[in-house]
Parts: structure tokens; C-alpha cells; sequence
């Protein structure tokens, strides 16, 4: 009776409920607890054109509601990917898509390029809003000319659906945003983490061996969807919204905001079948408000 | 093995000192085959500052009860929760994880604890009973005080303490235990990393296999989040999947 | 045994802890809970050049370890508080510091050369990072240019300790700290509110009567005390660090990260008497870390 | 008057219906002197979502036990969290908060409360009461399942219930009950807004004073923050310190 799917553009979604690229490992990690085709869409790790070690232990703080990570994009880089995980993984009847990430411009073109060959894989979602890596990631984010450029140059690659994962350290995510609109991107995500830091006050010492970390959980909620609100009134493709996602009602709170979809990331560690339940409870909040399409809900958040 | 998430039931709790217990929790369903040095990541409800889960080794298993043991040591809010919880309360936990340390047969077998690194060794010291080792476990512990819970391992071999203060047992480090003089096959450890590096360097000294368990800081614990890794000679690997038990040849120790 | 004053430049608190603007009303609500000579300084409502009324109710939501505020500078202006407060607060035995906000800049100009005429008033902290005002406010701290242009204007008429709160909702704030530095500022703090949003899922409306607000309490501390390091190795001036501070330990935390000084805001709300219980824990701290100096922990965090 | 932070002492809890409870909490010094619609701000510890106090009236005093009695409805997280806690338990409060309803002499009083509305009812009955007014209080309910603890306010005057269904006292809104029909004197009312608001109408249509208590959200609940202002002829001003008390003259309704 009530109907799910969305429609990023092209990419048809069962339901608007996705994952957070680098909380969801390949899908794998997650088959004892759920049945991943009950998903509209999983982001797999962060994926780069060469081996990346990422950054050394300890990568981890919890702060208050949230935590902060420094992993640093630790993956087998692309060819792996496509050789030995995607032959693995590309029976899940969901979408897969990709997270590409990377340090220089022809990085992300080379890998896109390599991934668009693959069948199973109908989107990417372009990395530039990584903190924690050294070079590039987050500082391809952060300026609209360098976002801009980045997105121009896999667009050309790249024929598929394109989403573009946009950073919340910027001043004003709408430019950004816009930006990436106008070279081509199918849909843009946000928020990746939000850089912050923690420090053991007894050891003195930071609690993360990049000092600096990704922010994410419940408490960068309320920035997260101020931004989804802010770019669902700026640009006209779609966007997956996401940041400290726990339940039914946060991901219903990102939809009146303005997305299409939401990734749940942060929640998966604490309970890893948060997603097919969320999925439950948008249901049960559509009968129980009589809202026959799911996206009858996208942006109806009433300002006046 | 399959990964479950369970509601389990406080069944029993123990204080073994100010800031030790045990308590066992019991399973809804018959438990899974469950290998000595595996942990459980728990829930901790009710809480402001608890967000994640909290790993915690599992103690001992009751396959006949369907109970889990788990030993903890207080030593901030979660766990401290943890020792509030009352008999009948739910507690939310992702299990077995991790992999689990070797069962060698019919050797001579040395476990060192210290500290709340004991947790694992009692379940492992069963085993290796089974499979026909001779267990011989030594407990580094500060003082008299924390020498708790020595009788349960009596029941697979011997045990020996050391104290800091020399208040029970030998006096030092476990390390320096008379009781090393005798000739060991295999050694395994868990407890604070100097310890285990101590213990790591006897067993080279030796020559003989150390297997150490790591109580790296864990998001997930099933593999998801990266966030656990320990360098090794193969580079960043998850102590949640690919440990928290490790042979020392394995380390960059 | 420790001594626990700080010095920002000219300016001596007998202790780093402070008020932060707006969280501490002028001081005479708390009369009842503390003894205010306690504290290093407390810094009073934002003030501008005339009356205010503010935003409408409603103006707080509670978010996961936090909140969001839409107050939006409800003052009844600076002559006001010349003639009425004032008066009524100069006899404190602390610093008072008056946080200057305003629309253009001719208001901060002559709000700052008024309170320039107080003798009790040693400093005055310049808000140029208020998310809650349509005009002005947090524009002015989100760009350099205009950042320095306030600062530069307000400079040429305030004699005394000028403090600047930066915005956390930058790109780059070490840019503007810079940018402040450069046109005279004697210290700056960090950080105001992050701009945020909560949504009612059941009536599908905004929280706040003005859809955003600022986030504050313990969910903004990492990006708060990641600003403090970032900005302490940009600037030769002293900073005051705030967000989300709760506790000694959390004081201590921004202390190490660069923060001669430190606010609390939001805690006072949970705890009317968290401000004295900070010293005291501060202290403690000190005694327990043999630390004879509290200016000895000033961005003491080994980082290697 | 001294507002003060203290811990109180859980001294007895009473369910009066599966939503709806009442706790006496107990002062650890001799309590000040509490005006009726007071309240106190109080801090709900060990849950993960209540970052704030959570405001609550004062629903009576007892200065002799040193007790003051809290009426509660549970709505959400906080409210739960209250309803668990145990005797014995501490709770944090911040009190006495706000101003207080007027207290007339020798008039015809009625009240009129709503849902957890009721809650400062109590406790200005019994002021009304001692002041020589007549105290005629009608509670506005769903059914006869909300109607509960009728009877304290038996020893101050009348009382009287009206239900949404019908199902106990006259059925429909308490301004649509025959005791209206009677000549007041004064009207303070606590409730849902569009209770209040329909209480505020009958007072004016009858010209006489009116006072409604007002539950605008909170964070400090002592004039800190400036959160919780209403709207009135004079601005917006503060509930938690010019309030929660009004009469209806200043607001806009
Ligand atoms: C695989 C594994 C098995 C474990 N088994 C047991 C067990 O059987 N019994 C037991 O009592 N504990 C065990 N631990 C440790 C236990 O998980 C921590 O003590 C617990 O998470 C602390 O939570 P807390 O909320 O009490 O303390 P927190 O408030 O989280 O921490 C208090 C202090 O301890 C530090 N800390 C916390 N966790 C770690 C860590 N993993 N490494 C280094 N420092 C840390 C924090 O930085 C902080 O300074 C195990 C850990 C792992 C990874
Ligand atoms: C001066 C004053 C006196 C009060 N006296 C009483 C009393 O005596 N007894 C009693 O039971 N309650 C009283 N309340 C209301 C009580 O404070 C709230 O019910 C409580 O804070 C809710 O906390 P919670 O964590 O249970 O719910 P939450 O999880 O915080 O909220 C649950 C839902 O209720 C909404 N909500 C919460 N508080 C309010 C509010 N103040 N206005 C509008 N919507 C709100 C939230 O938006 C949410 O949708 C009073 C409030 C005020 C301001
Ligand atoms: C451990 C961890 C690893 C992450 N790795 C990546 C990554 O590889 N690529 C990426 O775009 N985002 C990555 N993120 C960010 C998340 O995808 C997500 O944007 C962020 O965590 C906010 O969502 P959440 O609050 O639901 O977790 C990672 C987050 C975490 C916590
Ligand atoms: C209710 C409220 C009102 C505030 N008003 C002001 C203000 O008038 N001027 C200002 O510079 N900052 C104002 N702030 C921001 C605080 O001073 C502080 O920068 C912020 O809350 C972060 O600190 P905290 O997390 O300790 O609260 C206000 C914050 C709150 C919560
Ligand atoms: S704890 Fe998440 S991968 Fe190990
Ligand atoms: S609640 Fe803070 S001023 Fe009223």
C-alpha cells in the first residue's frame, strides 16, 4: 500500500534507505545480521586508485553522542576492488555503489573510469569531503573551482550516475553545491564528517594519531540537516542526505528537509540491523500519516 | 560462525573486589559454538556518554545454562553501568566475535594475566584442558586485594600471583615468576601491553609460540569501520576479525 | 600553591574561567549560585547599538548532547545597559566583558566607543559570529574582508582588551583569525554556534521559529577544540576556547589545545554552578599533575 | 526569594494511571518559602537523550515532611526516566522557579485544569482556600481512566470532571460544564493552550480576571538564556522568571 522507491534521476531506489560508505564495509560484514536487498542502495568503502595503508592506530575517539575517525581510506585500491571484491559482492540485489576517493584529479578519473565498466555498479559517489587525508580529499571539497574541476573531469569518464559527497567544513555548502550541479553531477550527499579532535586530558596527548578526525553520529544531526535544507532550496538534483542517522524518525526528519534518500553510517556500528529497521519504521510512520509515496515527504517540512 | 545480536538476561553477578566482577548473562536462544578468546560487544543503555558498544572477552560459557560469562574491570562509565545492572535486566550484544586463540595438544601451556586481561584465559584454560595440555596460569596482579577468582582455574591445572607489593604470591611481575624456569610449549597473554611485551619477550627468548590477545579501541567490532587496526608485518589489519588474538610473530613487537 | 592566573595580553583574570555571552545573563541571575568574584570574568548579554525584541517564541530545541538557540540578540540596547545595568554590576569583583553585536557597522563602531566610556568594563568581546540575526551578525565573521573591516572600524574607537568571537561556520578560520590578528584585535574567542536545524517529524515543522539556529553544548566540542589547536598555530595572540565545555576536564582539554582562557556556556543551564566548580576541578587537576602554573598547560598537547 | 540547586530524595512514588504518576520528593534542608504555580527545574540523569533539565510545577508542599509533591505526566524520555526512578534515588533540582498565581480574598475561585495541566492546581487550592476564597476546581479529562486524584482537592472545595466521552462528570470540555453557569469571581487556569484559550475567552466574555500558566520549552528555566519568552503586550518576555503565570491582559491571545 505505501510505496518506498525513490528515484535519484536514472538510479530507481526500492526504498530511500541507503548506507554510509566506510561504516558498511563491502556489505559482507553485515550478512550475518540483515538481508541487504532489503536496502535501496549500499555505499561501499572508500575506494582509491592505489593501496592505501590509511592512517595508523589509534583511529577511533568517542566523543558525545558521536565519535571521531581517522581511517584514512584504507583500501586495497581499485583494481583490487574490481578483481577480487566486486566478483564477491555484485549478486546483492540492491544497488552498489562505490565511494571514489582520492588525492590528485586523475586518481578519481582513472578509478571512475575502471568502475564505470562495471555492470553491477550503477553509481558512484565522489569522495571529495574526506578529512583525513593528508593531501587532496576534503581540500577538493572545500573551494567550488577545485570541486568544480574534479567532478568536470570524472563527468567525462564517468557515464553513469554520477553523486557527488560534499563537505559541512565549508562556509557556505550551496556553493559547493551549485557548483558541482553545474558540471554534471546526477545528485549530490551530504554530510561527510564534520574535522574535529579530542585530546586525553590526563595523557595530554590527542586521542587520534592524525590529531585531527571525522566527526559523525547524532551530534553533527542538527548541521547535517541544515545543510540538506540550505542545498534542497539551492540546487534542482537530487540529494542523499545524511549524518547521525539512529532511526526512522531522524531519516523522516533528512526527508522533510529536502532528501530524496539518506545513508545511514555512524548507527550500523551500534546496532548493525539499524537499516532494515529504519526502512520498517518509514513505513509505519506512512500508514500512520496516511502518506501514500515516500516522496510526497521530500522537502515537505511546513516553514510557511 | 554466524554473528548474532541478542537481548541476553543478568542472570547473576558477582563483585570480586571494588571494581571487579563477573556476571553472567543468559542467551534467549541455545548458544553458538563459541571459541576461547572471542568477545562480545554490549550495549550500554541509560547512559549520557556511552554511545558505542563496549567489548568485553568472554569469560567462560555455560553451554547447559545458555549463559555467558563476562569479567570486568570498572574503569569508566560504561563499564561502571555494567555494575549496576541489576538481576533480570536486558543487555543488548553482538556475539561471538573475533578469532580465537590455538588449541595445541598434549603441551605444556603457560597463561599470563594481568589485570582485567585474565577475562579470556579461563575459557581458554578449559580448552587447552581438553585437548590434553598441562595448564599452568599465572596472575600478575598489584596487591593481595585484586588476587580474585584464583579457584576456578584450579579445576584445569595450576595457578600461580604475583603481586607489586608482594602482599600474595611472588613478589613482581608475573614475568619474573619462579615458576618460568620450567620449560614451556606455548604461552598466551592478555593484560596490559608492557606486560604482554614482557611476556612476548620470554617467549622469543625461549623460542617458543606466544599467541597475545589486543584490547584495541573498537567501533563496530565485526569488521565495518577500520577503526581497530593493529600494524603488522601484512599492515593494518582489524584486531576485531582478524584478532584480537595474535601470534607475536604476527606483530611488529 | 598553583597559581592559576592568565594574563590575555594586558587583561588578568585570576583564573581562565569565564561566562560566555548570552548563557550567563549579566551575572545577577546567578547570584543565588555562586559568588561571581570567583570566576576569571563573565561575559554579559549580547549588546547592540539599540533595542532588540529578538526572534520569536519558539527559540530552543534540544538536540543530541546539545542544543539550538534562535534568541536572536533580544537586548534592550547599549544605552540601556550603560544607564540601567551597569550600575547595578560594576561592583563585581571580576572582569566584565560586554559582547558587541550588531547589523552594520556603524552599530558595533558606536556601541564599542560607549562601552569604551566604562570604567568597570576592561574589555569588550566583538561578535562578529551570531548565526541567529538576518542581517549581519555571523556575515561579518565569515569572510575575511569584512571580518577585518568591523574589527578595523571598531579599533579606531575602543581603547581597551578588544577579544573577537570568530564563527565556527568558516572554511578556513584560521584565515579569519589571522585576518582579526592583523587589524588589531588583543585576543579571540572561539567558537559560537554552529549554524543547525531540528525538525518535528509528527507536525513536520521547524523546531525554531526561525528554522536555524546556533548548536551548542558538548555535541560541538571536537570542532570547537580542533578550531582552538588549529588557531593557536596561526596567531601570536591569545585565544579563548568555549563549546561545550561541562567540566574541569573539559576546560583542561581546551587549555591544552592552545586556550589561555576559557567560556562556559550552555553548562550553566544544566548547572548554575558549574562555572566555580570548573576553578575548583582546575586546581585539582594542577595539584594532582603537579602543574604550578596554569599557563604552563596553555597548548601543552603532545602531538609530537 | 533564594533559588537554590539541591539534591532531593526520593520518598515515595504513586502510579495514578499507566501515564500519569506522583513523586514526593524530599528536601535535604528546611525548604523555603513556595508560592503556588511555581516550579522547579529538575535534572533527569542516566538516560542518552535529555541533555536539559526538565521544568515541572510544584503540585503541593509539605513543610513539615520537608516534601514536595511533583504530578507528572510521561510524554517523552525525560518524563519516562522520572517514572523509574526508585526511593531512595536523588534528584537534582533547581527551585523555587517563576512567579505565582494571584491570591484574592474572600472571592469565588474557579479552576481549571487540563491533562498534567492540573499539576499547580493543587497547591493554589489549598492557598485559595486558606485565604477565605471558595475554591470550585473543574478537571477537563479524555475519560474516566484520566480522572485521577479527585479527592485531595475535595478538602479545599469543589470539585468537578468533564470527559471527552462521557464516561465520568459532564461529558465534554471543562468551559462547557454547568458550573459555569455560576457567578465567579476569578479564573486561573493550567492546561493545553487551546484549553487555556478557551478559559481566557469565557473570563473575558464574564470580564473577570483570569490567569493561565504557561509550559513554553526551557533550557536555564532562571532567566539565562531568554529562551522561553511569550509574547506579550509588553514584548517578549521570559516564562521561566515574569511567568509562567500570566493574566491574560498581558498576553496577545
Ligand atoms: C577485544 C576486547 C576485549 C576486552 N575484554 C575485556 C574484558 O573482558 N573485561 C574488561 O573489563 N575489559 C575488557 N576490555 C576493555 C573494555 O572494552 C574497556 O575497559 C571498556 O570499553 C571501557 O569502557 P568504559 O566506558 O568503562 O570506559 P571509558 O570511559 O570508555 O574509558 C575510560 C578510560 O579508559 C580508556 N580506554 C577505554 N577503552 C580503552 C581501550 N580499549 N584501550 C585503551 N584505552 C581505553 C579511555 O581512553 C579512558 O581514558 C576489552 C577490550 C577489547 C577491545
Ligand atoms: C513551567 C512548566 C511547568 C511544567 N509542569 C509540568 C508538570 O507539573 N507536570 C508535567 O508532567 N509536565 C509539566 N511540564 C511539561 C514538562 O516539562 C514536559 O512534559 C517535559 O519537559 C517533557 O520532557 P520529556 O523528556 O518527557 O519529553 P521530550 O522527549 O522532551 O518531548 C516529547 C514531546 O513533547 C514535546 N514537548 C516537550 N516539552 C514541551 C513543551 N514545554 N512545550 C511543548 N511541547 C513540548 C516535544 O517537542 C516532543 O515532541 C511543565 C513545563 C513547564 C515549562
Ligand atoms: C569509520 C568511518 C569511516 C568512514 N569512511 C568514509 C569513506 O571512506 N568515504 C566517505 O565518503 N565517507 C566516509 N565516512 C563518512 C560517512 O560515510 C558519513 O558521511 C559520516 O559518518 C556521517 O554519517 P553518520 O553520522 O551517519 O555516520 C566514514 C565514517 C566513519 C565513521
Ligand atoms: C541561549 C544562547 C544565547 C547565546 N547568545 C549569545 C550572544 O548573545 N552573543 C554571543 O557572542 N554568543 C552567544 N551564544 C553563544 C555562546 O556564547 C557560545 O559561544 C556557544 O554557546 C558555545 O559554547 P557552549 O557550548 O559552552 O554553550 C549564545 C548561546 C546560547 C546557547
Ligand atoms: S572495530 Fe570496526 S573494524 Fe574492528
Ligand atoms: S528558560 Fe532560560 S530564560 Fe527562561
Amino acid at each position: 500500500m505505501v510505496n518506498l522507491e525513490v528515484k535519484l534521476k536514472d538510479l530507481i531506489l526500492k526504498n530511500p534507505v541507503m548506507t554510509a560508505s566506510g561504516t558498511f564495509g563491502y556489505g559482507e560484514e553485515f550478512e550475518d545480521f540483515i538481508d541487504i536487498s532489503q536496502l535501496g542502495g549500499i555505499l561501499v568503502k572508500g575506494t582509491t586508485r592505489h593501496h592505501r595503508e590509511g592512517n595508523p592506530y589509534p583511529r577511533m575517539a568517542e566523543t558525545p553522542s558521536g565519535m571521531l575517525n581517522a581511517v584514512g581510506l584504507q583500501n586495497k585500491g581499485v583494481e583490487y576492488f574490481c578483481d577480487n571484491i566486486y566478483p564477491r559482492i555484485n549478486h546483492y540485489n540492491t544497488n552498489i555503489l562505490v565511494n571514489v576517493s582520492g588525492s590528485v584529479i586523475e586518481d578519481y578519473v582513472e578509478t571512475a573510469a575502471m568502475i564505470n565498466e562495471l555492470d553491477k555498479i550503477p553509481a558512484i559517489e565522489l569522495n571529495i569531503s574526506c578529512p583525513n587525508v593528508k593531501e587532496g580529499g576534503m581540500a577538493f571539497g572545500t573551494s567550488c573551482s577545485s570541486a568544480a574541476s574534479v567532478v568536470r573531469e570524472v563527468r567525462k569518464v564517468y557515464k553513469k550516475h554520477l553523486m557527488v559527497k560534499l563537505s559541512p567544513n565549508v562556509t557556505d555548502i550551496t556553493e559547493i553545491a551549485k557548483a558541482v550541479e553545474a558540471e554534471g553531477a546526477d545528485s549530490v550527499s551530504l554530510i561527510n564528517t564534520l574535522l574535529g579532535m579530542a585530546i586525553d586530558s590526563e595523557t595530554r596527548k590527542p586521542l587520534l594519531s592524525t590529531v585531527t578526525g571525522g566527526l559523525s553520529g547524532p551530534c553533527v544531526k542538527p548541521v547535517a540537516l541544515r545543510m540538506v535544507w540550505q542545498v534542497f532550496n539551492a540546487v534542482n538534483i537530487p540529494i542523499v542526505g545524511l549524518g547521525g542517522i539512529m532511526n526512522a524518525k531522524d531519516a523522516i526528519e533528512f526527508i522533510l528537509a529536502g532528501a530524496s534518500a539518506i545513508q545511514i553510517g555512524t548507527a550500523n556500528f551500534i546496532d548493525p540491523q539499524i537499516t532494515v529497521k529504519v526502512v520498517e519504521g518509514i513505513k509505519e510512520y506512512m500508514i500512520r500519516h496516511q502518506v501514500e509515496n515516500v516522496t510526497d515527504l521530500i522537502g515537505a517540512i511546513k516553514t510557511q | 560462525m554466524k554473528k548474532l545480536v541478542q537481548d541476553f538476561e543478568v542472570l547473576h553477578k558477582e563483585e570480586l573486589n571494588d571494581g571487579t566482577f563477573v556476571i553472567d548473562v543468559k542467551a534467549s536462544a541455545p548458544l553458538p559454538d563459541i571459541k576461547p578468546g572471542q568477545f562480545v560487544n554490549v550495549l550500554v543503555e541509560n547512559t549520557a556518554n556511552t554511545f558505542l558498544r563496549r567489548p568485553l572477552s568472554i569469560h567462560f560459557v555455560d553451554y547447559e545454562k545458555n549463559i555467558i560469562k563476562l569479567y570486568i574491570k570498572k574503569i569508566g562509565e560504561g563499564t561502571a553501568k555494567l555494575g549496576e545492572l541489576l538481576l533480570g535486566d536486558k543487555l543488548n550484544i553482538v556475539f561471538p566475535l573475533g578469532n580465537q586463540y590455538s588449541i595445541p595438544k598434549n603441551s605444556k601451556t603457560l597463561l599470563i594475566g594481568g589485570g582485567c586481561g585474565v577475562a579470556p584465559l579461563l575459557y581458554l584454560a578449559k580448552h587447552l584442558k581438553d585437548a590434553g595440555n598441562e595448564v599452568t596460569t599465572i596472575l600478575g596482579v598489584r596487591s593481595a586485594y585484586d588476587a580474585v577468582e584464583l579457584d576456578p582455574y584450579k579445576q584445569y591445572g595450576r595457578i600461580f600471583v604475583t603481586t607489586e607489593d608482594g602482599s600474595i604470591g611472588e613478589k613482581g611481575y608475573p614475568t619474573q615468576h619462579s615458576v618460568l624456569n620450567e620449560k614451556f610449549d606455548y604461552t598466551f597473554t592478555c593484560g596490559p601491553e608492557p606486560m604482554m611485551k614482557a611476556v612476548a619477550a620470554y617467549s622469543k627468548s625461549k623460542n617458543i609460540p606466544c599467541e597475545v590477545s589486543l584490547e584495541n579501541t573498537m567501533a563496530c567490532g565485526f569488521g565495518a569501520c577500520l577503526c581497530c587496526v593493529t600494524d603488522t608485518k601484512r599492515g593494518n589489519i582489524c584486531t576485531c576479525t582478524e584478532g584480537p588474538v595474535f601470534n607475536i610473530n604476527e606483530l611488529k613487537w
